[in-house]
């Protein structure tokens, strides 16, 4: 029995079944509980769990994470949101030297199992800082995993496994999806951190992306299955840990790689997939493995200029085009 | 401060044909932001706005004691502030249109408007991030030897973020030059003040850096310039930063989504009933300005709007290419 | 608070028997230091290290007022923290000596000795990044429900840094069970505190979120017991926050490489006149303890340390294969 | 004429050179006036320019930046320092969200020709909040030029290119190379940014290494060049912009690429090297371009391990061998 839900559904019935499952998961952000959420991720769950579990905090995001952390010390499971994912700059401190380090810093006296959702990604013009895809700022932090659920039914998962993960995670939802739609088990699956999903299966080109870039992709893919190009989509699902398993067999197999990311190629999680792959794959490829990604500049405002910086559908179906012709 | 029904005052020291511009500045900046309420309604513009009804008097008053080389920043809830700075309306549409010819080139946005010629240096989207920037534009009048000054617009919420807390301490250290005006107008997105923050009157943080803190009527125009004028000649003088908070509210939600359902019932009338604009009509009105002179200029004012927004909506779009262009000098 | 030369008192409701362990305790930490020093200066540990020799009461005077599953986070200056806390002497020496056996297994070093068995939760080298933390701390006690508090360390420099506001503001409108404690020992690395903050006392910062704030001489460790423990009792009740700043000072230079030149003369030898070891013991006869039993207690003291300095020494490093550990559960 | 110079000599000679200059720079940082700084990297500056150009800070990051940016908006040169690069996580926002962005933002209405040295890298003992670099959290960020001096002489070099530059410029400074020494140039160059040097010449295999590592590389060629083994040793200088084309242009005859890094790999600048090249020159590579790095972990303390994590000369011997033999 599958059922239809939105990806901010998905969301919301994540954290309310954790919340059901185990008292020690507690939610807290600005302006979570009584307003259910500035984009209506936590809708209803401050009248179904109670003022002590979710909590609105102040604009302090330093706050938020150290409190985040302080209580995962203490054996709590704490999901804390920050809002837009860019204010990942006012705590990355928190996020990268005190969260990510913590354990072993400590020679593994804490374990903290602490959820931090941030709200990912371009798309609906609110420009250059509130659009970036954050996933990219943490790539080279040990001791974070990091989900980016492109589907109400990951949307849901991704966050179950965090909930219940020991370590920290950072799950990134993708703003420009949330009212998206897409089936959800009766009682879905909590998938494992670091395990893909073939979306699609195709012999010519591997094509790996996430959230918003997953759905163009599938789109994509689409346009040249008419032109009898067989796309093969992989949607990582995590970027830390990363499935280079299941990306590298099947390049094996295409000998064609192509990435397609929602940020600047420079420093982006794409840029580490190819150098994975060269190193452990070197003789599968066939064609240079290519990055279709933003410019290198900020996110534009204007919906003229925001949309030629997301790579489009036809830009995706251009480079896998030009990955099989080489 | 002024009783929930008191008027508003004119300013000391400044000619009445002059305060008569300030209306004429607070109606274009109501019927701007009820252009583009309008225009978001109607899906015309993409991504958030945050619209500044019912706070004008804040923004005019303040920026009307500047210099137009004295610098200013403010929130995404800026237009107002951009506006009495002196950014012309046409090219604040134009931006929020995204508009080749707005204001930042379409690359900014309703959060970002920025005027560099009139010293509207910035309208900044993270909470916070602007306050330590206005300690280097006012450190550099010093550094220069010069006496201009920095004003700071922020909210009441981001009197909780860390970002404040520095900037206000550097700034007294080292004597800046800088006006923290914290536009206290009771929420932070959904949230009463109450909820987060653990003191009531926000002046009294000024104390934490050896500063004074002055509350005042922010629907007050008069007031609010005379108090800022005040801080301004200390501020010129090397006498150092000053924090003012003025009480204000928004009319609209938050954000474009927001139906500010979260007001207690007859709070948003209470303070309609003290709208800034009405205010200082009344009190040039008693100070023996004609009625019909100030109808002239609030029409004017409307036309002003109507005629910018047409314009902006002909120009062009940004071209493709200009999105590579000012990320490097 | 008192003068400079005034002496220290027993707490008003503790047993002598415990206050001499608290004597004991102080003058561990010293010779811990000391011989920190000494292994510094001779190169036997990498990196720096910050010593808190002369700030002994606050850390032990503080700790005595907890319970072990209290939990407690401090700065890179923290030795005397975590031992005062109750961490083992040994283990602590062996973590500065980057052993397998220490604290941390050798991972975290002098900045970060940590001991989670005694509620030791952290020392923290990135300034105000432990004061959020501690927040989590508290709060989960209250969430709990258990009556538990988090004392949260930290100099007079930190006050500075966006971080300690936000966390004074979330603990207080929170109402957690957290007590903070400035140590102020006058300097930030080099900088004398009035070079950095524009206020002289540091405990008025508290108004700024509706606590009050607390002022008292760090070298009278019966005082400074007696005021945290009124604190503990006010937070275990769930009456709140609350900030105590306690006069101090720093006998050595801010880490390692600094001889401290940049006191003004004489400041040094005035603050050890009032060395809280030798206050304490002081008022410890006075309340009719044998001078002898005092000296025992020292000599017992300093042996405990070399005694654990020679166990840290004798262990082994790491194995390599350990620095791959701890990343994950 | 050449004389001989320490990296921390290079250091305060750039700056005292370029205030000499122009009247329009000026410094700020904590205890970098009075102390002379806490590496001593500004020593004798106060008492040459005073204190209005040499100004300590607070402990307020924020703060320091922010001073950085609106000074450089109004046309003054600022050089600011954040002491441990690390602490770049307490101002990350400034950095990365106003920094980097403002004149994009504002098509292009402000210029910031601000300068941010920060003290860089691992060696010491000082830990993992103290020891890491950098760099790697801001590729990701367009509108960052970023520099990572390895000598005296490009300690100058950069740091003078750096405060001429008319944009954001980070300056990575390595703590464990304060005293090494190296000759300068009476007049020293100030070389453009973006430009790599060839370190040394060979024609078996292009290693591409920055700071602490170059020196480790020389080594190993020296150690490899007994055997008869060219190898052609690249210093990028700035990882923003990069010196594709010099490195690409070695591969090209080399046909082998080794990358040696302080840093875990994934998501480094190696990465987007690799990413890079394998896009550009496919075809030149005749074995699998190779990132010799950091563990994925955090930055040990105790020196027994600290020196594992750090590529060891010996450890680069052995990656540059196994490229030779693939
Ligand atoms: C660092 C950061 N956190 C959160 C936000 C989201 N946010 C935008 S406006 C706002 C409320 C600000 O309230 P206030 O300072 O009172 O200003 P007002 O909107 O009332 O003018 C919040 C939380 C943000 N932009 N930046
Ligand atoms: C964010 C950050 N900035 C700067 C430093 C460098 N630093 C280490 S200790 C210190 C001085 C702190 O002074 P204070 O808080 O008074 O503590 P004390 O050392 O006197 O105990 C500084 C600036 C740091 N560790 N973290
Ligand atoms: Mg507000
Ligand atoms: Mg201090």
């Amino acid at each position: 029995m599958t059922a239809t839900i939105t990806y901010r559904q998905a969301v919301i019935q994540a954290m309310a079944d954790a919340m059901e499952e185990d008292d020690s998961v507690f939610l807290l952000g600005e302006d979570i509980a009584a307003a259910g959420g500035p984009f209506k991720l936590t809708d209803g769950l401050l009248e179904r769990f109670g003022p002590r579990r979710v909590r609105d905090t102040p604009i302090s995001e330093q706050a938020i994470i150290g409190t985040a952390i302080g209580a995962a010390l203490q054996g709590l499971r704490p999901v804390a949101e920050i809002m837009f994912a860019d204010f990942a700059g006012v705590c990355y401190d928190g996020i990268a030297n005190e969260l990510a380090k913590y354990r072993y810093m400590t020679g593994g006296q804490v374990t903290l199992p602490a959820t931090i959702r941030l709200g990912n990604g371009a798309g609906a013009g609110f420009g250059a800082q509130h659009s970036q895809s954050v996933e990219n700022w943490f790539l080279n932090v040990p001791g974070l995993k990091i989900a980016v659920p492109a589907t109400p039914a990951d949307a849901y998962g991704l966050l179950r496994a965090a909930i219940r993960d020991p370590d920290p995670v950072l799950v990134f939802e993708h703003k420009h999806l949330l009212n998206s739609e897409g089936p959800i088990a009766e009682r879905p699956d909590v998938p494992p951190l670091g395990v893909a999903e073939v979306v699609r299966s195709g012999d010519d080109v591997t094509v790996v992306a996430t959230q918003m870039m997953r759905l163009r992709v599938e789109q994509a893919a689409e346009v040249l299955a008419v032109e009898g190009v067989g796309v093969e989509v992989i949607d990582p699902r995590t970027v830390v840990p990363f499935d280079h398993e299941t990306v590298g067999a099947s390049v094996d197999r295409t000998n064609r790689l192509v990435v397609v990311q929602e940020c600047s190629n420079d420093g982006s999680w794409g840029a580490t997939v190819v150098a994975r792959l060269m190193a452990d794959r070197f003789e599968s490829l066939d064609a240079p493995p290519l990055l279709v990604g933003g410019d290198d500049t900020p996110i534009p405002y204007s919906g003229a200029l925001e949309e030629l910086w997301i790579p489009s559908v036809d830009r995706i179906v251009d480079g896998i085009r030009r990955t099989l012709a080489y | 401060m002024s009783s929930k029904t008191a008027g508003s005052r004119l300013a000391a020291d400044v000619p009445v044909e002059t305060q008569l511009e300030w209306l004429r500045t607070m109606q274009e900046i109501r019927s701007f932001e009820d252009e583009c309420h309008m225009m978001f309604a109607r899906g015309l513009v993409r991504g958030s706005t945050h619209l500044c009804q019912g706070q004008e008097a804040v923004e005019v008053g303040a920026c009307s004691a500047l210099r137009t080389t004295d610098t200013m920043a403010c929130t995404y809830r800026g237009h107002g502030a951009v506006i009495a700075k002196g950014a012309p309306m046409d090219r604040a549409f134009g931006e929020i249109l995204g508009k080749a010819e707005g204001l930042c080139a379409g690359k900014g946005g309703s959060m970002h408007l920025t005027d560099m010629t009139v010293g509207a240096i910035g309208s900044f989207a993270i909470i916070g991030g602007h306050l330590p920037i206005v300690l280097g534009t006012a450190f550099a009048e010093h550094y220069e030897g010069r006496d201009g000054v920095s004003v700071c617009f922020f909210g009441d919420g981001s009197t909780n973020i860390g970002a404040f807390h520095e900037a206000l301490n550097l700034a007294a250290i080292w004597k800046l030059p800088a006006i923290f005006i914290c536009e206290n107008n009771l929420y932070g997105e959904y949230s009463p003040i109450a909820n987060t923050t653990p003191i009531e009157r926000l002046a009294d943080r000024a104390a934490s850096y050896g500063l004074e803190g002055i509350q005042i009527d922010g629907q007050d125009i008069g007031l609010v310039h005379d108090t800022v004028a005040e801080a301004v000649a200390r501020a010129r003088a090397g006498d150092g930063p000053v924090f003012i908070e003025a009480l204000t509210y928004r009319y609209k939600g938050h954000s474009r989504s927001d139906p500010g359902l979260y007001r207690p019932e007859g709070e948003l009338e209470r303070w309609m009933e003290r709208d800034p604009i009405v205010l200082h009509e009344r009190a040039l009105v008693a100070a023996g300005v004609d009625q019909a002179r100030c109808d002239e200029i609030r029409a004017e004012a409307r036309k002003n709007v109507d005629e910018a927004l047409a314009r902006a909506m002909s120009w062009p779009d940004p071209a493709p290419e200009s999105r590579l262009e000012h990320v490097f000098a």
